[in-house]
């Protein structure tokens, strides 16, 4: 880092003598003389106009050559002024300014009707760009171009990259999950985290005390949400048959109603429908603090045996755990929320990092099909490693290897908005 | 039960009690926590310092209430450096709830540039602030990467008065300067992500000299800019804070807090310590015990 | 049909949402707006659900006296108090009516809701309770209606500059929150000095990482070495850390986001 | 500070005092305060999504600044189909009908779901696997000084790293024999990462005690005490020392408590 940062400096230093050079070269050509006329200066050339590609329409992206009076020739160029009308005749107005040396403008807008610079689809435009110098009234017009239209794609040609691996992936998924249905058997090494949940709820059923389930501020557009809905629905299933309880507070309204959905049709799978509770699952407060002394406040009254701490986590994710240790209960977490996960595995007895979280449903259930996806995002994982490894091999050495082609692979990776 | 077992299960709340109590001692108590000056903050405090009289800074307060405890020191030591050296500041609070503690910033800092200071050997008289000639307030606005982009036109065109409503073109201050080419430095002092929309919407279309000033988690995130001279220096947290008031020789919230901050670490280490010192001198006693 | 339906539209509208994504046309990009206004929306009447069943069981819990049920009266009184300052103006003239109007809504809200679950749970007197809540209802209206030196206003947003809306706001739920997040400077003190054991050798990694880390800004001699190591901790092995749980954590959010458009993860619906 | 000011400050001190005897033990002055908190923050957010969520979002594009029947000639009319899934959640109080609230779920949950497929792939997999094939440092392979981040060694370290913990998540393979080595290389990387995350944070959870510590002093208790202040009057100190004394008279009956277990349990045991 520091060699780049004192190169760095050289290169501010060769900047700065480029400049004086420049400059002096420029004071000595413009006569000192005030009343000096400046000459206007070779218009652009080769002015293109055309629809920019991959994006919602109502853009245009225009493309020049400089002037030969920018950055050399009479070097009296400051900047070119983007101009557009709706007939070759004009009037043009000017839709926008570039510093010099620039070679292309996109003129968009928003797609709204109405707003600010809108500018229509399928409308006929015409281009101009304007070399401008230092005086205001000298410039010098390019010859016009157009008509050219804006409109909208169907396609976006920078997400190529996440389509092929949406694609592989769904393929993958779809083709070991059929796999399974099929009865192939799967191995999937053992989790600690999962299997401590089945020994945490027969903890609860032996010391009487109840199981406390907690989402985090997910809400249920969160996936680690929607992940923890099917461990809860394992988890509530298994404590309907053993007859403890369960304490679900809920930090969004939506998670709460399915929540609720998931906890009653676990306990009617159990034989057991008349053991739910209503309020079981409930809703306390959409603020993170408020949620958190109030969770803070269950557990030091109800003393839950068993915390199971599954879904979106953020600063509260320590608050809980170590609150939980003097309720003495056993905990166990998982999140996607990276920065949480060192919290959890400091404070719990048992976390799943990341993305164990996700792979936590197909464990508790065992069910072929769940774990069918689980085969698929390994077999992901190896191709991200194996592209990793060619990639940083074909940037490091391609170029050496006389295969300079291959130098820019990496680029066949790169996602474009 | 002998000591090092005792050391290995103290109650939490002896560890609460201790850390209060050193922390509410160091509060109160006055010495100084010398810091080491790293160069990323140096590089921001001598661009400054190397500016001459009347030049204008552009400091970007973008936080919440929330963060207010580790970037409030560094919007105060820069200003504070900034207005000691004549210098004059525009300023802008692009976050929700930031306009009224921006508000609260500039009123304090009137009041402790009323008095005579010396700061590294140099005296500086106490002079009145005044509005619209040392420093402007230009307030908040949503949508804060489209307003940042604005600015790169004119300030007047998302802001055609400040914040307490007075017209720019009436300000003496903002008679010259109409764009980010007309300010030396801009400054983002930020605890969201308002800070990428600076470094690409602003730095990366406008190319001004930008600096940093955050919260110590994101620090590392944005050290890639850097690197890549996108960003020429960056304060990071608290600690960042103390070092630039080190460096102006002015200290104030920052210290306080470092004050406060390397104490309270020294406990937690050294609980962190004793819990171990029991788990081994534990384990060698039950090695004993069971030959 | 009753489990058929809602899978299918889960299925229709995520593939739309998947291809949505690569598509860029206007068309596609309003539907897009559209459809994330339906999620803000039905979260907005979820709400409802959520603050009733806040009620309920804050009610449930003063009518069965379960432990700290005394509580519970001011959790209402704050919900409803909140509600109502968020409706209203600032008040012009006299503060009584406006503080006695409260009142009198807070008791009426209380019977018309003690009413309405005793209907359901088939209580003694919900009747009455319900028919007298509903007339300090009318009363409360009328207030509401005849006193000119406040009013309320549904559409515009004059309530979230009440004077009671934004003391409330600033001198209870500001410095709340802020205490309770300061709470974590102690809880990060204590579990650091319960789990950073050299147990073995990951924890003795995890413990020396956090000391070095935590030693950055100590002055002396060895401050130099150790700012440096912790600059380069975070920066490279921490990295690498991240990177690889970012990885893992986005294919299995994609994988769980397809099992669950595909039909085969089904445990947001109870069947897992 | 003016009275009503100071009263309102008082009562944030008294909250904040009540939040902090958390750390004891839960107490009613705790209790008060988290109920309270609930409450509020319950009835904050009900405002707030109505006035920029409700208004702005559904009755602002249905109505206008007309009136409409119904909405159903309104210029957005189609915007009474989210009103009505929104109704549709209601449902759930019914027994016969409550299978209809799962279709609002069901477009949401749809929505979301689809949402994050293209979104996580792009940003989670493919950004990084593309940030993964940097050039390593040759130039400087060994740095300058101890450990330095830009040095080559730092970039090898960083692929090995992000490999060795990506083969550490494998689920379906046995972590055993190279492999196993490979997934215990990856779990020492985790962890040294999560320790520094954890260290690093440290400083950060400190300077919110330290922002609380100083609100009590600065904003409070110097109030308190401003004898210079215009509006002061002896109240203004009764208050503080009142509030002080809540606690204290909590701490000393608790002390007393504890004395008393204290001398019965050394009883029983003697």
């Amino acid at each position: 880092m520091f060699s780049v940062l004192k190169m760095k400096k050289y290169l501010g230093v060769f900047y700065l003598i480029a400049l004086v050079v420049i400059y002096s070269t420029i004071a000595a050509q413009v006569p000192v003389d005030a009343t000096a006329v400046v000459h206007p200066p070779a218009p652009v050339t080769g002015l293109t106009a055309s629809d920019t590609d991959s994006d919602h329409g109502h853009s245009i992206t225009v493309n020049w050559k400089p002037s030969t009076d920018d950055g050399g020739g009479a070097n009296s160029v400051i900047g070119y002024r983007i101009m557009r009308s709706n007939s070759p005749e004009g009037p043009f107005d000017t839709v926008g300014i570039v510093p010099l040396g620039s070679k292309t403008f996109e003129n968009s807008s928003s797609i709204e009707a109405g707003t600010t610079g809108f500018i229509p689809d399928d409308t006929n435009f015409y281009f101009r760009v304007d070399a401008l110098t230092a005086d205001p009234a000298v410039f010098s017009s390019s010859e016009g171009t157009g008509p050219v239209h804006s409109y909208g794609q169907w396609f976006n040609k920078g997400l190529y990259p996440v389509l092929w691996a949406v694609i592989i992936f769904t393929v993958l998924t779809v083709m070991f999950v059929s796999a399974a249905k099929k009865g192939k058997e799967l191995y999937v090494r053992p989790l600690a985290g999962i299997e401590a949940v089945d020994d945490a709820i027969g903890r609860a059923t032996e010391m009487g005390r109840p199981i406390l389930y907690v989402f985090g501020l997910g809400t249920a557009s969160d996936i680690a949400t929607i992940a923890s809905f099917t461990i809860l629905s394992r988890v509530a299933k298994r404590v309907a048959e053993y007859q403890t309880s369960l304490i679900v507070p809920c930090y969004d309204p939506i998670v709460m109603a399915v929540a609720q959905d998931v906890v009653k049709t676990a306990y009617m799978d159990a034989g057991r429908p008349n053991d739910y509770k209503e309020d079981a699952v409930h809703f306390i407060t959409n603020a993170q603090f408020a949620y958190v002394g109030a969770v803070n406040g269950i557990m030091l009254r109800e003393l839950p045996a068993t915390n199971i701490y599954m879904g979106k986590f953020f600063a509260e994710s320590l608050m809980l755990a170590e609150t939980g240790v003097v309720s003495g209960s056993i905990q166990i977490a998982g999140t996607d929320e990276i920065a949480q996960i060192p919290f959890f595995v400091v404070a719990c007895d048992y976390t799943l990092i990341g993305e164990e979280l996700f792979a936590a449903s197909a464990y508790l259930g065992r069910e072929p099909l769940l774990l069918g996806s689980l085969k698929a995002q390994d077999y992901a994982k190896a191709a991200v490693l194996v592209l990793a490894l060619f990639g940083i091999l074909a940037v490091n050495f391609a170029g050496d290897l006389g295969m300079a082609w291959l130098a820019n692979f990496k680029e066949l990776f790169k996602v474009i908005d | 039960m002998n000591i090092f077992e005792r050391f290995m299960k103290l109650d939490r709340r002896w560890i609460y009690l201790f850390l209060l109590a050193v922390c509410l001692l160091a509060y109160y108590s006055d010495f100084t926590v010398p810091t080491i000056v790293e160069k990323e903050t140096s590089a921001i405090y001598n661009f400054i310092d190397s500016l001459p009289p009347g030049e204008v800074i552009f400091v970007a307060i973008d936080y919440d209430p929330s963060n207010q405890a580790e970037l409030h020191p560094m919007t105060y030591a820069i200003m504070e450096h900034a207005f000691r050296k004549k210098l004059r500041v525009v300023f802008t609070a692009l976050s929700q709830n930031g306009p009224g503690m921006a508000d609260q910033a500039i009123h304090d800092l009137a009041d402790s540039l009323r008095v005579d200071k010396t700061y590294n050997g140099v005296e500086y008289k106490g002079r009145e602030l005044v509005n619209g000639v040392d420093y402007c307030f230009l307030g908040y606005k949503p949508y804060y990467a489209l307003v940042i982009t604005a600015m790169g036109q004119d300030f007047r065109t998302p802001f055609p008065s400040d914040y307490y409503g007075t017209p720019l073109d009436s300000l003496p201050l903002m008679k010259k300067v109409h764009n980010y080419d007309d300010i030396a430095i801009l400054v983002d002092v930020s605890g969201g992500n308002i800070t990428d929309a600076w470094i690409s919407y602003g730095q990366g279309k406008f190319d001004f000299p930008l600096a940093l000033g955050l919260t110590g988690v994101m620090t590392a995130q944005y050290y890639p800019f850097l690197q890549s001279g996108q960003v020429m220096g960056i304060m990071g947290g608290l600690l960042g804070a103390a070092q630039y008031e080190d460096m102006t020789d002015n200290p104030g919230l920052a210290k306080d807090g470092m004050r406060v901050q390397l104490p309270a670490h020294l406990v937690i280490i050294l609980f962190i310590l004793m819990g171990n010192i029991g788990h081994f001198a534990g384990r060698k006693n039950r090695k004993k015990v069971q030959s | 049909m009753k489990r058929q339906l809602p899978l299918l539209f889960v299925f229709l509208f995520g593939t739309f949402m998947v291809v949505q994504n690569f598509v860029p046309h206007e068309n596609s990009e309003r539907a897009k707006d559209f459809l994330n206004d339906w999620t803000i929306i039905i979260g907005i009447f979820a709400l409802a659900l959520g603050i009733w069943s806040l009620i309920s069981v804050s009610i449930d819990k003063i009518n069965k006296r379960k432990p700290n049920w005394e509580y519970a009266f001011v959790t209402l009184v704050g919900l409803v108090a909140m509600i109502f300052f968020g409706f209203t103006s600032n008040v012009s003239s006299s503060w009584w009516t406006y503080f006695a109007s409260l009142i009198v809504l807070l008791i009426a809200l209380w019977l018309l809701v003690q009413g309405i679950l005793g209907f359901g749970a088939g209580a003694t007197r919900s009747k009455e309770k319900f028919f007298a809540g509903i007339g300090l209802g009318l009363v409360f209206t009328l207030i509401a209606i005849f006193d000119k030196s406040w009013e309320f206003h549904f559409y515009t947003p004059e309530g979230l500059e009440n004077t009671m809306f934004k003391n409330f706001f600033s001198n209870i739920m500001v410095p709340l929150q802020s205490t309770m997040f300061a709470l974590l400077a102690f809880f990060i003190s204590s579990a650091s000095y319960r789990a950073f054991r050299a147990r073995n050798l990951l924890a003795s990694l995890l413990l020396i990482a956090a000391l070095i880390v935590m030693l950055r800004f100590t002055p002396g001699p060895w401050g130099d070495l150790i700012s440096k190591t912790s600059t380069w901790v975070m920066n490279v092995p921490n990295l690498a850390a991240q990177r690889a749980i970012v990885i893992g954590i986005g294919l299995g959010m994609v994988a769980t986001a397809l099992k669950v458009i595909l039909g085969i993860e089904r445990g947001y619906m109870g069947k897992g | 500070m003016e009275l009503g000011q100071f009263l309102w400050t008082s009562l944030a001190a008294f909250l904040t005092l009540s939040v902090f005897s958390f750390l004891y033990k839960d107490n009613p002055m705790y209790k008060f305060a988290e109920h309270l908190f609930v409450g509020v923050s319950a009835g904050y957010f009900v405002i707030i999504l109505w006035h920029n969520g409700l208004v702005t979002n559904l009755y602002g594009r249905l109505a206008d600044g007309h009136f409409y029947f119904l909405w159903l000639d309104s210029a957005k009319w189609w915007y009474i189909f989210p009103a009505i899934l929104g109704i549709m959640m209601f449902t759930r109080f019914s027994r016969k009908w409550s299978w209809v609230s799962r279709w609002p779920v069901a477009f949401y949950i749809g929505i979301a779901t689809g949402l994050a497929v293209p979104l996580e792939m792009a940003n989670r997999v493919n950004r990084q696997l593309y940030s993964m094939m940097e050039p390593i440092n040759w130039q400087s392979f060994f740095g300058s000084g101890w450990l330095d981040m830009g040095a080559g060694y730092s970039d090898i370290i960083i692929f090995v790293g992000t490999v060795s913990a990506l083969i550490y998540f494998y689920f379906s393979k046995a972590h055993t024999g190279v492999f196993g080595s490979a997934a215990k290389l990856g779990i020492w990387t985790l962890m040294i990462g999560f320790g520094a995350s954890f260290g690093f944070t440290v400083m950060a959870r400190i300077s919110l005690l330290i922002n609380r510590i100083q609100f009590l002093d600065k904003n409070w208790k110097r109030n308190s005490f401003d004898f210079t202040n215009e509006n002061f009057s002896p109240g203004y100190l009764v208050l503080f020392w009142l509030i002080i004394l809540v606690f204290l008279i909590y701490a000393i009956s608790e002390f007393l408590k504890y004395l008393k277990n204290k001398n019965a349990s050394s009883v029983k045991s003697a």
